[in-house]
């Protein structure tokens, strides 16, 4: 097998893409878990409700219209989520979340079952997003490409607003000491309820997102949740930086693990986790010290 | 499923039926929740339809009980275990997971219950844990890849990349298609097995396939990861430079729509291809379609003919689990695809194999069939099948 | 019987404690006073474990035991007590003290047997009991009982032990005076050969048990010695007892 | 700290009256799913040791339940040992491996600890996996069940099988008790309630924790190599993380940190789950809505709930009666 330079290339360009669409998964819980110390194990089956919606809007409107109005209806159902059930479970401990969530996974796997059926649905890429590029000598998917151009847009657009502007450094304060940003007059909760939404919503568009090059399934959700659940581990719960650095870190151990040690890929990144609770039970880059 | 649901055909008429009338109890296993669901309600669909069809033929009636493996092995043994020593069925059929057949294989087989397999294809099933109330309707792995080793290398291809999920089946439909090829003079450049249903991106894969210096690619992946690779094979542009070959599962008719223009020019085999040209196949398709509004799968024939098969056997005058069990080894007949028997020395079925290239067609994608290669019965692997004795 | 030397810990850039040496002699009493933030506490969990020092280093009994865990240190015969109730809430006051109790007894960890159970363990609950008025409330829960009593609780737990030194952070911490005066007798009740370090803000009280006394501000000793020196001290006056003059 | 009340000893006495006339009476299927309670209620016991009674929240009792399952189908299988010592040997195992993780666990606390426990058990999962010594996805059959003939029980009758479970989960239940109730049960619960201070007392807390842990995985493993040989098939299915899922989710239905409770649960799951399932192929959406609700709702499950209303009544009853025999008026602690 001649493995040349283009070779590294192209797999280091698909474990960024790898990294990128679990960046965008993994922010929203990440610092959902941060500000509100609340874990949920449905935000897999949000992605997947995402990717549903994507496909039912393309329907009518193209492309386009899933990319926009997916992550804007997944925010929706995040509205109701948070109304109807986070709310009342602040307070509670994490076993109570995990397990409100995790009857919420249940729930929301027949429910893409009831409205959309056990067939696998697809979406098109669009025209502009079609064909590939080439750079660094090899010929790349245009699709892939955006994704990643979009995780970093997303990661971009994030660093700015969690560090210079004013509801960032609210959400900071929040992260670090939610009493007393309560104290400083802040309205936390209402702050919760925005990264609530946000986070459903970026949990949407990466569904939306991975639609095109993945199948709608129903059980797409599961399948996301524990790589998620990883990512932010390893990261540290709470932190943009422990979000792009655990996605980044599972993203090439799974694309190089698959390459240099296929018969190692799947238990690889957990034994890293593991290693990584070990030296860091914390993780990596936890919001808090 | 608890409610019984009574299936009261072969009435009426008069004319060919034979004069006893048995009433036999059917335990219909198929997955209806999980992964699966999708097939299972192809050949449910599909065996309803054949008792339809066919059921006036036989003076047999059919109570059906159904109930849901949910893909889940120790579920599905709970329920075939409730099925044979609760309900007390006659006969069971389905079964969708090889895992699935595998842990009810002991269970049928130590009661003495005719199983009719309507899709598990692992190997062993017809071989090595073959069992004379195991009779199978659908494929073997092996079966549907074999033939392919040959009539790809008479393509003139001489160089494959090969890439399957890593489990049971997978290794087997690639091992299958493997020694063919080679054994007729071609080589496998490299081979990979990627993590079942773990697989999300292919990306890593495909560009090793790219750097393997192969000719082309022969894969094995069915369901959601078939449409995930088939796209993501098209978005590498790597089936121009390196045509993309596989087991028909691939391009089923119930995931092509999804994967669209990407499975235009992909070249696989399978036991059936729904615009195969016979009289049985326009009769079932057109039937087929009129109920559900969608182009018949493999999965569906398969019920379809599992349904003729037991009513086959029960036309035989069989009514016990003894007799229908002795009866269904010994069922032949022309459906859609082709002229099909069982193979006494395995209970598996012997049938045509079709070589069908995915091409757009008026309304969307359809099939075109290339060449149907010669029914050949699987090699006996172990299987030592002992009579059955009351 | 306690020594440290140049104890050091800096959180950051602020240096909480400054090359702190002490030496306690078996069955001393002494009493660290100090201001608020004068770094007494963050000195308890350096000797205790709960931190690990900059510099310098902890002897338990003669033994170098800067490396050790804090269990560790614990069953070598160094107990504490908390300045803020640090107790098992859900429990009775004497499932409480039996839980310390079966670790000096070490029972803590059998499989065998019922900890609780055990006569050794019922002995010395009876007698920490007896020791820190709490006989009336053994069968209450934590949560159920005053704050007066879970002060009380608080030093019985950490006497249950059975320690060879025993660091009490401000055992009168939030007390009335009518209780202070109870724990008056209760120091002076423990056994003379129990070596005790005690965080005080009560002055009488200090005053009055003390055989020693420390002072500390900014992390460091300003001042070591009898406490009839204490009170004279112009030094210390500057420092920290001009307010208790005021009061 | 684990104690016994009225209410406890009435719905234990309950349950096993119920468990033997079903053993006893019911049809083929019915003893099935006694089995199946039988077993999962031995699962979710150890799952309430470490939950319940030591704040260990663990997302890997399932795979440990696996692992139980495949040792014994290897050492019996494969390796040709005798059941029973296959038995034992899968018990041991499986609790070392709990141990092991319990140990490197214990640092982790709350969602990290859960997290921690999740990755533990997906490894065990991915391993089994990938293993085509395991089987790989198409699992292990052909699995004999425990050779009990010398002393006159074939349990290859599902009857008698179903009661072997239920001697065994006796057994459990007391061992539970007994191990709640020893030094190490009791420390456990300190730890549970403040663990810094049981530090500062002088207990070494992270190996109270995986001795713990890798007693409960004992349990898990035990109630595994029965669960291998009630379906005489193991896949790795069995080790996946939904299962440790649906344990805690059972735990909490019933009544987490009460032992009893659990108990409640693993009855009362088993029984919806057959029951919704053949009215539906959408009965997880209705098990998720009642998980919800339970959890929702701010009762300790089922159990716990019936104890607050019910078992307050009951305790006083009691003790005026006692107080009656007692002219002194001392009541006894229960």
């Amino acid at each position: 097998m001649s493995l040349d330079l283009g070779f590294w290339a192209l797999q280091g360009l698909n474990a960024l893409q790898l990294s990128m669409l679990l960046f965008l998964l993994s922010i929203g819980l990440t610092v959902i878990f941060g500000l509100m110390h609340f874990v949920n194990l449905a935000h897999g089956s949000l992605y997947a409700l995402g990717a549903y919606f994507a496909a039912t809007l393309a329907g009518f409107g193209g492309y386009w219209a899933g990319f926009f109005l997916a992550p804007v209806a997944v925010a929706g159902v995040g509205v109701l989520l948070y109304s109807g059930l986070i709310r009342r479970m602040r307070k509670s401990g994490p076993m109570a979340q995990v397990l409100v969530t995790f009857g919420l996974i249940f729930a929301m796997l027949d429910l893409t079952r009831l409205f959309w059926g056990d067939l696998a649905l697809a979406i098109e890429v669009p025209e502009v997003l079609g064909g590939r590029v080439a750079l660094l000598g090899i010929e790349y998917p245009t699709y892939r490409l955006f994704i990643i151009a979009l995780g970093l847009a997303i990661f971009a657009a994030l660093a700015f607003v969690l560090g210079r502007t004013q509801i960032g450094a609210m959400i900071r304060a929040g992260v670090d000491n939610d009493a007393m940003a309560a104290c400083l007059g802040i309205n936390v909760e209402r702050l919760f309820f925005i990264v609530f939404c946000v986070g459903c919503a970026l949990a949407g568009l990466a569904g939306a997102v991975a639609a095109p090059l993945l199948s709608v399934t129903p059980d797409m959700g599961l399948q996301i949740l524990i790589p998620t659940l990883i990512v932010i581990v390893i990261g540290g719960l709470g932190s943009l930086k422990g979000a792009i650095a655990g996605s980044l870190i599972f993203g090439f151990v799974q694309t190089f693990g698959a390459v240099l040690a296929p018969q190692l890929a799947s238990v690889l990144i957990y034994a890293l986790l593991a290693a990584v609770l070990v030296v860091k039970p914390v993780g990596l880059f936890p919001a808090k010290g | 499923m608890k409610r019984a649901i009574l299936a009261a055909l072969g009435l009426a008429t008069g004319l060919a039926v034979p004069a006893s009338a048995e009433d036999i109890k059917v335990g219909l296993m198929l997955p209806y929740s999980g992964v699966y669901a999708a097939l299972g309600n192809d050949i449910e669909a599909g065996f309803n339809l054949g008792l339809e069809h066919f059921g006036a033929e036989t003076g047999a009636t059919f109570e059906i009980i159904k109930e849901d493996t949910e893909v889940k092995p120790p579920v599905a043994l709970g329920k075939a275990k409730k099925l044979i020593l609760q309900d007390e069925v006659d006969v069971m059929a389905g079964i969708v997971s090889s895992g699935v057949l595998a842990a009810v294989r002991d269970m049928v087989h130590g009661a003495g219950v005719p199983l009719i397999v309507a899709n598990a294809g692992n190997d062993e099933a017809t071989g090595e844990q073959c069992s004379p109330f195991i009779t199978r309707m659908s494929f073997s792995n092996g079966q549907v890849n074999r033939p392919m080793g040959k009539w790809m290398y008479d393509q003139g291809i001489r160089k494959v990349f090969t890439l399957a999920p890593d489990y049971a089946a997978g290794r087997q439909m690639i091992d299958a298609f493997a020694a063919t090829f080679t054994a007729a003079g071609g080589e496998i450049v490299g081979q990979e097995f990627t993590p079942f249903q773990k697989t999300q991106d292919f990306g890593p894969y495909l560009a090793q396939a790219k750097a393997s210096g192969a000719e082309a690619v022969f894969v094995f992946y069915a369901g959601g990861e078939a449409i995930s690779f088939v796209k993501q094979y098209d978005s590498f542009g790597l089936k121009a430079e390196l045509p993309l070959y596989g087991s028909g599962f691939l391009t089923s008719s119930l995931y092509v729509e999804a994967e669209g223009p990407a499975a235009e020019g992909v070249i696989t085999a399978l036991h059936y291809v729904p615009t195969l040209d016979n009289a049985a196949n326009v009769a079932f398709s057109e039937a087929f379609k009129a109920k559900t509004g969608r182009v018949p799968s493999e999965y569906a024939v398969q019920g379809y003919d599992t349904a003729r098969a037991l009513i086959e056997a029960t036309k035989t005058g069989a009514a016990d689990r003894a007799s229908l069990a002795n009866a269904l080894r010994a069922v032949s007949f022309e459906g859609p695809r082709g002229k099909l028997a069982i193979d006494p020395a395995t209970n598996n079925v012997v049938q045509p194999i079709y070589v069908y290239e995915t091409v757009a067609g008026e309304a969307g994608l359809t099939q075109k069939v290339l060449g149907a290669l010669p029914a050949e019965a699987d090699p006996v692997n172990g299987c030592e099948m002992p009579a059955i004795t009351n | 019987m306690l020594e440290t030397r140049n104890l050091s810990k800096s959180f950051g850039a602020i240096q909480v404690t400054r090359n702190v040496s002490l030496k306690l002699e078996r069955g001393e009493r002494r009493v660290i006073l100090g201001p608020n933030g004068a770094g007494k506490t963050t000195l308890f969990n350096l000797l205790v474990g709960e931190l690990t020092p900059d510099a310098g280093s902890v002897h338990l009994a003669g033994e170098d035991v800067t490396a050790l865990p804090v269990a560790k240190r614990a069953r070598r015969g160094l107990s504490r007590s908390y300045q803020k109730n640090t107790l098992f809430d859900g429990l009775t006051v004497e499932q409480n003290l039996g839980l310390a109790a079966a670790l000096y007894t070490g029972h803590a960890t059998r499989l065998w047997s019922d900890s609780l159970a055990k006569p050794e363990v019922r002995e010395i609950v009876a007698e920490v009991a007896e020791q820190v008025n709490l006989m009336p409330h053994l069968h209450a829960r934590v949560s159920e009982v005053s704050y007066g009593v879970r002060r009380q609780l608080e030093v019985g737990v950490a006497l249950a032990t059975r320690p060879l030194v025993l660091l009490m952070d401000e055992p009168t911490s939030g007390v009335g005076p009518e209780m202070s005066k109870g724990f008056h007798d209760l120091l002076n009740n423990l056994p003379r050969d129990l070596t005790l370090l005690i965080i005080e803000h009560d002055m009488d009280l200090a005053f009055d048990v003390a055989d020693t006394i420390t002072v500390l501000n900014y992390g460091e000793v300003v001042f070591d010695g009898l406490p009839e020196e204490a009170r004279g001290s112009k030094l210390l006056k500057e420092i920290y007892l001009g307010s208790w003059e005021d009061a | 700290m684990f104690k016994h009340n009225t209410l406890r000893y009435a719905v234990l006495v309950l349950l096993a009256a119920g468990a033997l006339f079903q053993a006893l009476t019911a049809e083929y299927f019915g003893l099935e799913i006694l089995t199946e309670i039988l077993i999962l209620a031995m699962l979710v016991l150890a799952l309430d040791i470490v939950a319940g009674f030591g704040g260990m929240v663990s997302l890997c009792h399932g795979a440990l339940m696996g692992v139980g399952a495949y040792a014994f189908a290897l050492l019996a299988g494969q390796a040709g040992i005798a059941p029973v010592l296959a038995m034992a040997g899968a018990v041991a195992f499986s609790g070392g491996i709990a141990w092991v993780i319990g140990a490197i666990c214990a640092r982790s606390h709350g969602i990290y600890f859960i997290m921690a426990t999740l990755a533990f058990g997906q490894m065990a999962y991915s391993f089994v996996f990938e293993s085509p010594v395991l089987g790989g996805d198409d699992g292990i059959s052909g699995i004999a069940r425990l050779d009990l003939t010398q002393i006159g029980v074939d349990l290859n009758d599902s009857r008698s099988f179903a009661l072997f479970c239920l001697a065994l989960l006796a057994v459990v239940y007391g061992a539970s008790v007994l191990i709640l109730r020893s030094g190490l049960g009791r420390s456990l619960s300190g730890v549970m309630h403040n663990e810094q201070r049981m530090r500062a007392l002088g207990l070494t807390v992270w190996r109270v924790k995986a001795d713990v842990f890798g007693l409960s995985g004992m349990i898990a493993g035990l109630a595994g190599a029965l669960a291998a040989q009630h379906s005489m098939f193991i896949s790795p299915g069995l080790l996946s993380w939904t299962v440790s899922g649906e344990a805690l989710v059972v735990v909490i239905l019933g009544g987490l940190g009460t032992l009893v409770g659990p108990l409640v649960g693993a009855v009362a799951f088993v029984v919806l789950k057959h029951e919704l399932s053949a009215i539906t192929t959408y009965w997880h959406l209705i098990v998720g809505v009642i998980l919800i609700a339970v959890v929702m709702s701010r009762a300790n499950g089922i159990f716990g709930w019936i104890e607050a209303r019910w078992g307050a009544r009951i305790e006083r009853r009691v003790a005026d009666a006692t107080r009656k025999q007692q002219p002194d008026g001392v009541a006894s602690d229960a």
